[in-house]
């Protein structure tokens, strides 16, 4: 909340969809070069209404349909972006990104390095992720180590209103590829794992209040969730609130880290974080093994190996694939991050 | 919306299946019809099936819409977190069901439960999916409606549009590659033939001619967007099969003759080796996209009414009643369906829903990812305390 | 090898610009030429270069092939690690180069050093970037031939098949939002047509109707693999395009006069917003695939003296002859840019080589990835010792 | 080497080409359904001769060309395997690979559990991994970590001649599908990364010894490539070599082990080295970020944390597409993984 200034406007209740929109309108308004497109993104303002009333403000040119080709939509937003243009993509669930995999690797992320700063791309690509909609193996994946391992992308995840529209600013004007991943099951509140409970709405957050107009949360930097001194917990993205709730269950005194930018890494927050407490869970829902987490684990030795007084904990998904009967089972919930943070606490 | 060169009934000729695919480049954008709006049959497509095997097809359609609509209403009712249906597109899966052989196999998209049905898949154990409960076959894994069914010759169903399609033409090169007298029939929804994949089939299937049918269903949208953001500047989805100098046909896919003439045709076609056929089944996505969508929002509620081909169902059951099947025997057959797709949803909502009775375990979860348990999925399953 | 359907000299027609797609579906499958065997041009293609134009046209071919020629003499002494030519296929760049506009792009694959040559690239500078010398733009980012050059409006080649095809159409989109007066040129090779790309472009294009020039070069091959491979069933590649309704020229790539009018024509047909054309260039790849290929393992020696097209140089120079430019003068212009490119290629050695004199440094690898080298490359800069 | 018996048939020197086109050969012998593809792979025999003579051997209809359309290879590869087919695809490159990215994920890896075993999908396929060869950004990659990620694929890597057939086999026999990687930089002999020295070639290497008939080198299973007792080097591919040329120069008593298999992994090979030596170095060509390296260091000082004597050494290429002119100042060399070793022992 501390970069909002009093140019950024008047203060609005927001959802995450709420915000990401009010981002796109923010920047469409401010540059002509801005357009938004994707599967059902126009005039149906997308499956999760993040592009509602971009076509009818700014016309069919500027917000559109297109295709159902991930990889036309993220080809063609590198075009558009050779030719001047800031295309913000929208890929309807990440589940559906792997078309556009090519496109995103082995263009997007080269093409400054290729041309030798000739050329660029700074293309948006945005994309739901994240499980807890029962939405089985096919709307419920977090692939961003698919995208961390990759030089020339920067990756980013929101795990709030204010966040969201102030960090997917940022992604816009930045110069260079980014991949905006968007935890859909905080879109609508601040869900901490127990699928049982009543949703809390954004507007009943503070993290819901969000300036209407124009400011940026910037690229590379963490955030402290939460401050503690027994443990520090990384995590983003709906894990963030997840975690809030099992510090809350066992009572440890927990630093939570939203890392918000996962590439390029806040690593001076992680090990001022980590040397402090001596402790480090990592809490992701994408699958453990080579998922994101497994970097954090690495650098956070590499880093803190003599501050460390226990081995690292990773708390993530199962290494399968994600299920949907056993959906809150499979589910990293709140009790698995308590158990990993009392694991960490006895080393 | 547009249906594009409307033919009348019968007027589409019906080639010889070792036709080149040049000799009937104009058939892409022809519609293949035979019965007309009095349920009348006409042309060189009518075929000979008889009404015993017209009530069989009737039957199927039957089942689907009442299996869709009772499972609609189990989402409504909280019961399963989703639903997709086929109504207004039954006559497609109901009738390729009866032509595709016993060691044939179908690639399906997530609406081809008539097809399903019409090979003979309980609707009970379709259901079980449908709720994720413990007597799923499934296992759990896959959200309501993307089925299974090896035993009837159904792949699982992907939630990735399209994948399917090369897949399909992979199994029919090793058909070809073995010799074995089967085919591949692939369905594709209009919106997904613009992805890759679809290419990539299409590539294949031009390049090693294989034994597989090509069915594009074109329902008119994907989700929110019509047909023509997919077919752009093309007049069919047909004509796609043009470009790689594939066999290519249109045909009405709410006329049960019609659509029974032309994937006959395809597969006699694909037996005797002469290749793939493209079809694009023209039909109307009557329900919403899937319990998740508000079809107001993108079109008028009526437009179904309003569609050119009509209701499947309504006319296959005019054109029985021409053949002495009565209308009164229709809404018997119609009533015996609900019923029994009432009580076996009954006995399906007994073993479980979504949010009652058991689940399948979450043990299976660890079982399915390779097929001996490796040493540390063993160890997450022991974590996870199973 | 097969150029299905040969058609004479001058026998094509010229539709108008903005003629719909269905009217010239014939086109996709004859063959746009102008220039007869005896040089003497026919039909409504025949445009209106000066001798001048035909001249510096020839200059930009005669370049190209002094230049493949020295490369490939390079990589065979060791001094670049690969090389890639385009004997026989210079019309297609060479021309094409001096349709486009000053502001136009070019989204070209590794075969079309005669485009950028004909913009006007010095031929040291790609020698740089073949040498991955200390003076090389590219700054020893890419292998040898993947040149980029936004002041020649030329992509930065990619060493991914059809990446670049979606990027030309999304520029063209981009174009038509602006209301740029610019069209996107896309070049893709036969085999690569078969590229998900490929089919992303063409849908894109056919949804969006951006102006947008798809050329594919048909040069007969992949690397190993005749192009049928990828042509399939088909008869041609221009074919592809009718699927996506979109107006297909197939057009005798060796011919300077019908490259010249197909291409204008297009660019024409792009500005006046009449939307895509696909061109498929009928040509021959007289060179190896590249320098780690063995033509001879697949195909007769002899072969492109046999093709029916001929070699566009020898074709330029017989209708130069009739328009007043002597095979004397072809000769000492030849003899010129042969020298010239010997003495540029002695500057580009005298600066480096692969293996002499300073590369680029390492620092570049670091910088390049972002526009603001990120703490952990500057760290990793570091261990690097740089 | 300790698997071969006699069986096996008579010894033949080998390059890792040769072998593993031996290892199609005889399982091609062997079994009616098992079929060879990928582009150039038919005739011509593949751009590197892995699959040279197999078309003239076993038929076109068993060994062919395919379009270049890495998702077409893959996904009639899935195809045919659910018609009771063993498919062997080639990808050309492995930087050539995405296109064919999504039939793998979401294809191929994820068919046996959303059919509940229904359905499978036995494929292999085969790619040619690593630097070393002037290849730049797009001849040179090493996506293992890309594989690794993704439940239900198995991930295999040998590095010479015995191992490539002994597991080649083992793949086509897997009821898994196997993302098979070659470093091509080792086909013809093992390379140590010292580029200026002539090569050897396996002739003289007792590796490239290879038994002429059937045998197979188990999945899941690690092999000590050198015994020592300083600190244990995890490595796979081409860095084997490179790893043990590091000792050699440095004179560390480094126990290297090659993985074979990154997935699953052979844990208890690693484990039990670590334990003993206290130290730990990780080395491979992939860029460091989300690198498999990533999972390994977590691993290692989950199960290890109380033997570690010093921070998780890893060297693995920069955070950077993979440069041309640069090639040997990026390659991670002999004398940046021997830095990688005296640093382990410092700690
Ligand atoms: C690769 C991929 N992209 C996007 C989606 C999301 N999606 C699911 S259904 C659908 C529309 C499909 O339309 P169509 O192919 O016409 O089939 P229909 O639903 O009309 O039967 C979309 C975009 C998906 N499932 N997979
Ligand atoms: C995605 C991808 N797959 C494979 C390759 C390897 N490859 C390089 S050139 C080539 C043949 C291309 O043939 P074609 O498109 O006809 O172009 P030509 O070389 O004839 O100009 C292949 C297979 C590649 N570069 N990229
Ligand atoms: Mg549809
Ligand atoms: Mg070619």
């Amino acid at each position: 909340m501390t970069n909002t200034d009093e140019s950024a406007g008047p203060i609005s209740k927001m959802t995450m969809i709420e915000a990401i929109r009010s981002a796109h309108h923010v920047m469409m308004e401010r540059d002509a070069s801005v357009v938004a497109f994707g599967e059902d993104a126009g005039a149906f303002g997308g499956v999760f209404r993040c592009t509602e009333g971009l076509q009818e403000r700014f016309g069919e040119a500027r917000c559109f349909d297109t295709p159902i080709s991930e990889l036309g939509i993220v080809g063609t937003a590198i075009g558009m972006a050779l030719n001047g243009m800031r295309p913000v993509a929208e890929i309807q669930f990440a589940d559906y990104m792997y078309p556009g995999y090519d496109q995103i690797v082995s263009e997007a992320a080269r093409m400054r390095f290729r041309s030798a700063g000739d050329f660029t791309s700074p293309i948006v690509v945005r994309m739901p992720v994240g499980g807890g909609i029962y939405g089985g193996n096919t709307h419920s994946q977090s692939p961003e180590a698919l995208f961390t391992h990759v030089a020339g992308l920067v990756t980013m995840i929101p795990s709030n209103p204010y966040d969201a529209k102030g960090m997917l600013i940022s992604a816009i004007e930045a110069n260079d590829p980014v991949i905006f991943l968007e935890p859909k099951r905080v879109y609508n509140g601040p869900f901490d794992g127990d699928h049982d409970k009543p949703l809390v709405p954004w507007s009943k957050d503070p993290r819901g209040e969000v300036p209407e107009g124009y400011y940026k949360v910037p690229i590379g930097k963490a955030a402290i969730a939460r401050r503690g001194d027994e443990v520090t917990v990384l995590t983003y993205g709906t894990m963030v609130h997840v975690a809030m709730n099992a510090a809350e269950i066992t009572g440890v005194d927990a630093e939570i880290i939203d890392l918000r930018t996962l590439l390029p890494l806040d690593l001076e927050a992680i090990t001022t974080s980590v040397r402090r407490t001596g402790r480090c869970v990592i809490v992701h829902e994408a699958t453990r093994t080579s998922g994101f987490g497994a970097e954090l684990s690495a650098q956070v030795q590499e880093e803190c190996f003599y501050s460390l007084e226990a081995p690292i904990v990773r708390v993530a998904g199962w290494d399968t694939p994600y299920p949907y009967s056993q959906e809150w089972e499979y589910f990293p919930g709140p009790q698995r991050v308590a158990d990993g943070m009392l694991q960490a606490l006895k080393g | 919306m547009t249906v594009a060169d409307l033919q009348s009934a019968g007027e589409a000729r019906r080639p010889a299946i070792d036709v080149l695919a040049p000799e009937i480049m104009d058939m892409a954008f022809g519609l293949i019809r035979v019965l007309d709006d009095e349920g009348n049959p006409h042309g060189p497509w009518i075929g000979d099936l008889g009404v015993d095997e017209l009530v069989e097809i009737l039957t199927t359609m039957f089942t689907t819409r009442a299996f869709d609509a009772r499972m609609m209403k189990a989402q409504r009712q909280g019961k399963t977190s989703f639903s997709m249906g086929s109504r207004g597109e039954e006559a497609i899966g109901a009738v390729t069901a009866t032509v595709m052989g016993a060691h044939d196999m179908c690639f399906p998209t997530y609406r081809q439960a008539s097809y399903l049905l019409g090979r003979g898949r309980d609707p009970l154990a379709m259901m079980n999916q449908v709720y994720g409960n413990a007597a799923d076959e499934n296992l759990g894994t896959q959200i309501s409606g993307l089925y299974t069914s090896s035993e009837f010759g159904f792949l699982s169903i992907s939630g990735n549009l399209a994948t399917q399609m090369p897949q399909a033409v992979g199994w029919a090169m090793a058909a070809k590659i073995k010799g074995d007298p089967t085919v591949a029939l692939a369905f594709v929804g209009d919106g997904s033939t613009a992805e890759s994949d679809m290419h990539a089939a299409l590539t294949f299937a031009s390049t090693y001619t294989p034994p597989v049918i090509v069915a594009i269903v074109n329902n008119q949208y994907a989700i929110s967007t019509d047909e023509e953001v997919a077919r752009g500047s093309a007049q069919t989805f047909a004509q796609r099969g043009i470009g790689y100098g594939l066999p290519s046909l249109r045909v009405d896919g709410n006329d049960v003759l019609a659509v029974h003439g032309a994937t006959s045709w395809a597969r006699d076609r694909a037996l005797a080796g002469h290749g793939p056929t493209v079809i694009e089944f023209v039909t109307y996505r009557g329900s919403a996209h899937s319990s998740s969508d508000d079809p107001t929002r993108y079109r008028p509620e009526d437009e179904f009414d309003e569609f050119p081909l009509g209701d499947p169902i309504k006319r296959l059951r005019l054109y029985l009643q021409n053949r002495g099947f009565s209308n009164d025997q229709a809404n018997a057959l119609d009533e015996q369906i609900r019923n029994m797709i009432e009580a076996k949803n009954e006995e399906a909502e007994a073993i479980g829903t979504i949010n009652t009775g058991e689940r399948p375990s979450l043990r299976h979860t660890f079982e399915l990812v390779y097929e001996t348990m490796p040493p540390h999925l063993i160890r997450q399953r022991q974590e996870a305390g199973i």
